[in-house]
């Protein structure tokens, strides 16, 4: 009986060391964005001088394509300056409490003329926000559990106004008149499943809108931007493409780097 | 005449409908060797030279993809010296060079949305036909070369790679920048092409190439288009259908092989099927029987005799059972394996065990054709700049999901925006083919030579930084 | 002219950049590590009235068993305390200059006394050391690269003294005294193979050694020791059972782990 309750104890102490444990990781999060968030400034400032670096290293990354159709990047090339902003770090105090989550995206596009396609120059916020009422969703999201959601939270976002190039008109959902014929229904996902596309996404209707939109945002705010300059040498490497240990190991293993392969494209879930 | 005009006569005629095909080519590279090489056999064969290339096929019709293949060709360039006490110092007099070549089939597969019914057979047929007609100099042109044979003297401090951190890589542009004005990446200390593949480009190949077919049938709902079984139109094949299929398509290859006059035995023409654990009469009776050149066609593999060690006459290919066998023997420390043991115990791992028909492929013989780029003015194939590109490339079709017709077409709006892009254009084919009436839909989905279950393979992947 | 000393000027400063990073990644690091030290001394102290914590935890966890084989696992069930300290963070002053990298993982095992196999109670304490010097290596690990082992680093210990259970005897590399024949070759590799050889890895004999001992070092410090409550309270699972995502899709894939990394057994590499 005493060894039970001791035992019990403990482990109600231990569920209380997870709280803290917890509260320790957003600290830890919040020391790194802290210091980071400097030397990033700085960053952005110097690539001002390199010409074509986010054009560079977005056509770099792999991961990235996956989110992103091949006419797309015609408009991604157009990208000169991204910046992240953590709204809880940063100077300047707002009503809204922030969470660590929390980021918002800045890009800038130069502009694109051409004979048939006309695309302005703009720069656009698109804000994450990290949300733990499932109520405002429209619908769960396929193979998400309600509960893991309320607890860890799950991304979302406004739709914020950009302006489409000329050559995207069809496929504009502002600019579809009949979304109910077949052509209209099959250019209206073709919109939403663009690039631009996901600037509409806000998180709450899955399978009707940008497909894996959250991991696109949390692809650049932890990867693309973090590591830009790691993408960008790679892209300069002279042994463009070295064989690589897989190559040659493959006489003796046999396997390639198939794990590629599973990754799927990051691809619509309309339903 | 074209590659069109080539592969039309596989493709049905069917009130004009017309498909399109994106044949796509990896860089040629070369690799370590084909075979497993313990210790110091690795010395003796120093001057041989294996070049890899892999096809990557994808085939639409209505701006739908619906039929993909993936196959690896292997060319093994052999150097005999004629005056061994000078090995190791080569020149091209002394030397005699044979070449082989492996082709494995890696994976075909279909999605089910081709709105026509067509015999996937002929296509694949005609893709294996073009394939084995190319001529190897194809290949050899432009060969990345191993890492360690690779800008062996280059100047760490001058050169960017993948070991070269960020730091080292930002601080050499910007010395390239200081010193030439721009950061073109440096060429200066490339080494030369292998001697060997120098050699048969500038001689050619004056003989019929020893040629050898692999692969590895074993039914899967899906190998290249994922979630794709999921669509009811798509058609599975039993293991015992898909061997059978696969059997007619190789048998009819047997055409274009020499199969009579005066040669010596290793360029005998064999082709060969394994069922591991199955009896060889059942096989015969079953499976070779019905063959056209069933005289040709043994129960059996191509591979060596039942006293070979396995290791040393088995090819390693990538993603395939075999291979994987081969490789927890030889980290178990099994190299004495012989061939006969190899197959008697290749029957009880897992992916022969779970009482499905798989079967082993194999031809060898000399191929009788040859289509050089002068005859056929232009292969029509795509090889991207690095083979990462290629792999992106292909990932516009295997990384799509197949459950609804959505995949087949962002595959294919993907690819040929993509084709666009680059001012190409995909190979557009009418086909001149006609079916009788009942002889449709034989196979709508295919084959997987490959296995999918590696769980027995205890193969180390360290984790990288 | 103009615009290229720009850009090369820039580029000069970015690389500066990355070594502010690397500062800011050990200063995370650190601070993490001072504000969980705490956390995980009281959990520890808490863990003492859990019986059988550990033994739990370690049986639980499938990638510790890819390092661990069956019949050591009568003896890690033994392991009835770990702690690992982190020395450059630790009250205690040392002449040792440490890094982020460097920590020592503390086991005590219970007695175990059986009619054919006695092991002793003891305390043993394994230290990991990140070394830069690849001189120090008898030679290069398969498939790393010289330069990113001096860049990154690479994990080292000493030989650590630990009775082995008498059952193991015959396969206790002290033990065996002639170990040029084949039986002896063979109790000698399977010795070093166990998890008592784990205590004698240096990280500088590759091949010789055992298999992955830094990786198995790695598991315990970022995975099981900070993870420990998770494992023990998915051991504890109600729904012991419950299929989940991978398994729910095995169905229609077929081929679902095809290159999973996480399946292969770390196997020993003896060369």
């Amino acid at each position: 009986m005493l060894e039970q309750s001791k035992l019990s104890n403990a482990l109600k102490q231990l569920a209380d060391i997870e709280d803290d444990m917890e509260k320790i990781d957003e600290q830890v999060e919040l020391f790194r964005l802290k210091s980071t968030i400097p030397i990033f400034k700085k960053r952005n400032m110097l690539l001002q001088d390199i010409p074509g670096f986010w054009k560079i290293v977005l056509s770099e990354h792999s991961d990235f394509a996956d989110f992103i159709q091949v006419s797309d990047f015609k408009y991604v090339d157009c990208i000169d300056k991204i910046e992240i902003n953590w709204p809880i770090v940063s100077e300047h105090k707002s009503t809204e409490k922030h969470k660590v989550g929390d980021f918002d995206i800045v890009f800038h596009f130069k502009e694109l003329k051409e004979d048939d396609d006309m695309f302005p120059e703009q720069t656009v916020t698109k804000k994450f926000r990290i949300e733990y009422d499932t109520s405002k969703l429209k619908k769960l999201p396929k193979d998400q559990d309600e509960d893991s959601l309320k607890e860890f939270g799950f991304l979302t976002s406004e739709k914020v106004d950009i302006e489409w190039p000329t050559n995207y008109s069809k496929i504009n959902p502002d600019k579809i008149k009949d979304k109910t014929s077949a052509e209209g229904k099959k250019n209206y996902r073709a919109g939403m499943k663009s690039f631009f596309g996901w600037f509409r996404w806000t998180g709450l209707k899955p399978g009707k809108e940008f497909p894996h939109g959250d991991d696109l945002a949390t692809l650049f705010s932890e990867d693309i931007y973090p590591h830009a300059l790691k993408y960008y040498t790679t892209a300069h490497r002279d042994l463009d493409d070295e064989s690589d240990e897989e190559d040659e190991k493959e006489g003796y293993h046999g396997y390639e780097d198939e794990d590629d392969e599973t990754l799927s494209r990051k691809k619509p879930k309309y339903e | 005449f074209s590659i069109a005009e080539y592969l039309q006569s596989y493709f049905p005629q069917l009130d004009g409908t017309h498909f399109e095909v994106f044949h796509l080519q990896s860089p040629s590279s070369e690799v370590e060797s084909l075979y497993y090489n313990v210790g110091d056999l690795n010395d003796n064969a120093t001057q041989d030279t294996v070049v890899k290339a892999e096809h990557f096929i994808a085939v639409s019709c209505n701006k739908k993809i619906f039929f993909a293949i993936d196959i690896l060709i292997y060319l093994l360039i052999k150097v005999a010296n004629s005056n061994p006490s000078k090995s190791g110092n080569v020149c091209s007099e002394e030397v005699i060079v044979e070449l082989e070549r492996h082709l494995f089939i890696s994976k075909a597969d279909t999605n089910g949305y081709c709105d026509i019914k067509l015999s996937t057979k002929n296509i694949t047929r005609g893709i294996l036909n073009f394939l084995l007609d190319i001529d190897v100099q194809h290949y050899l042109k432009n060969v990345i070369r191993l890492r360690k044979n690779n800008y062996a003297g280059y100047d760490k401090n001058n050169f960017i790679t993948k070991n070269t951190s960020t730091k080292q890589a930002l601080q050499i542009l910007a010395q390239r920048l200081d010193n030439r004005k721009d950061l073109c990446p440096e060429t200066a200390s490339k080494v030369s092409p292998p001697f060997t593949t120098n050699y048969v480009l500038a001689n050619g190949i004056q003989n019929k190439i020893m040629t050898k077919i692999s692969l590895f049938t074993r039914p899967e709902p899906q190998y290249l288009f994922s979630e794709s079984s999921k669509n009811r139109n798509k058609h599975i094949l039993s293991g015992d259908q898909l061997l059978h299929w696969w059997l007619s398509i190789i048998d009819s290859l047997l055409d274009n092989f020499e199969t009579s006059g005066s040669f010596s035995g290793d360029n005998t023409i064999k082709a060969k099927v394994k069922i591991p654990g199955e009896d060889d009469s059942m096989i015969y009776k079953r499976y070779i029987c019905k063959l056209k050149h069933r005289d040709i066609w043994e129960v059996g593999t191509i591979y060596g005799d039942k006293n070979d060690l396995s290791h040393m006459v088995i090819p390693l290919f990538p993603d395939d059972p075999k291979t994987r066998f081969i490789r927890s023997n030889i980290e178990e420390g099994r190299d004495g394996l012989k061939l006969k043991a190899f197959w008697n115990e290749l029957q009880g791992r897992q992916e022969f065990n779970l009482g499905i028909v798989v079967g082993v492929i194999g031809v060898s013989g000399l191929w009788k054709k040859k289509l050089s780029e002068d005859t056929l003015t232009d292969y029509s194939i795509y090889i991207p700049p690095t083979k990462k590109k290629f792999k992106n490339l292909k990932r516009y079709v295997i990384g799509e999901e197949y459950d609804t017709a959505e995949g087949a077409l962002d595959s294919y709006s993907n690819l040929s925006e993509y084709y666009r892009k680059l001012s190409l254009n995909p190979i557009s084919i009418i086909g001149t083919y006609k079916y009788s009436a009942e002889k449709v839909y034989d196979g709508s989905s295919i084959v997987n030579p490959v296995v999918i279950n590696n769980l027995n393979s205890l193969v180390v992947h360290r984790k990288k930084r």
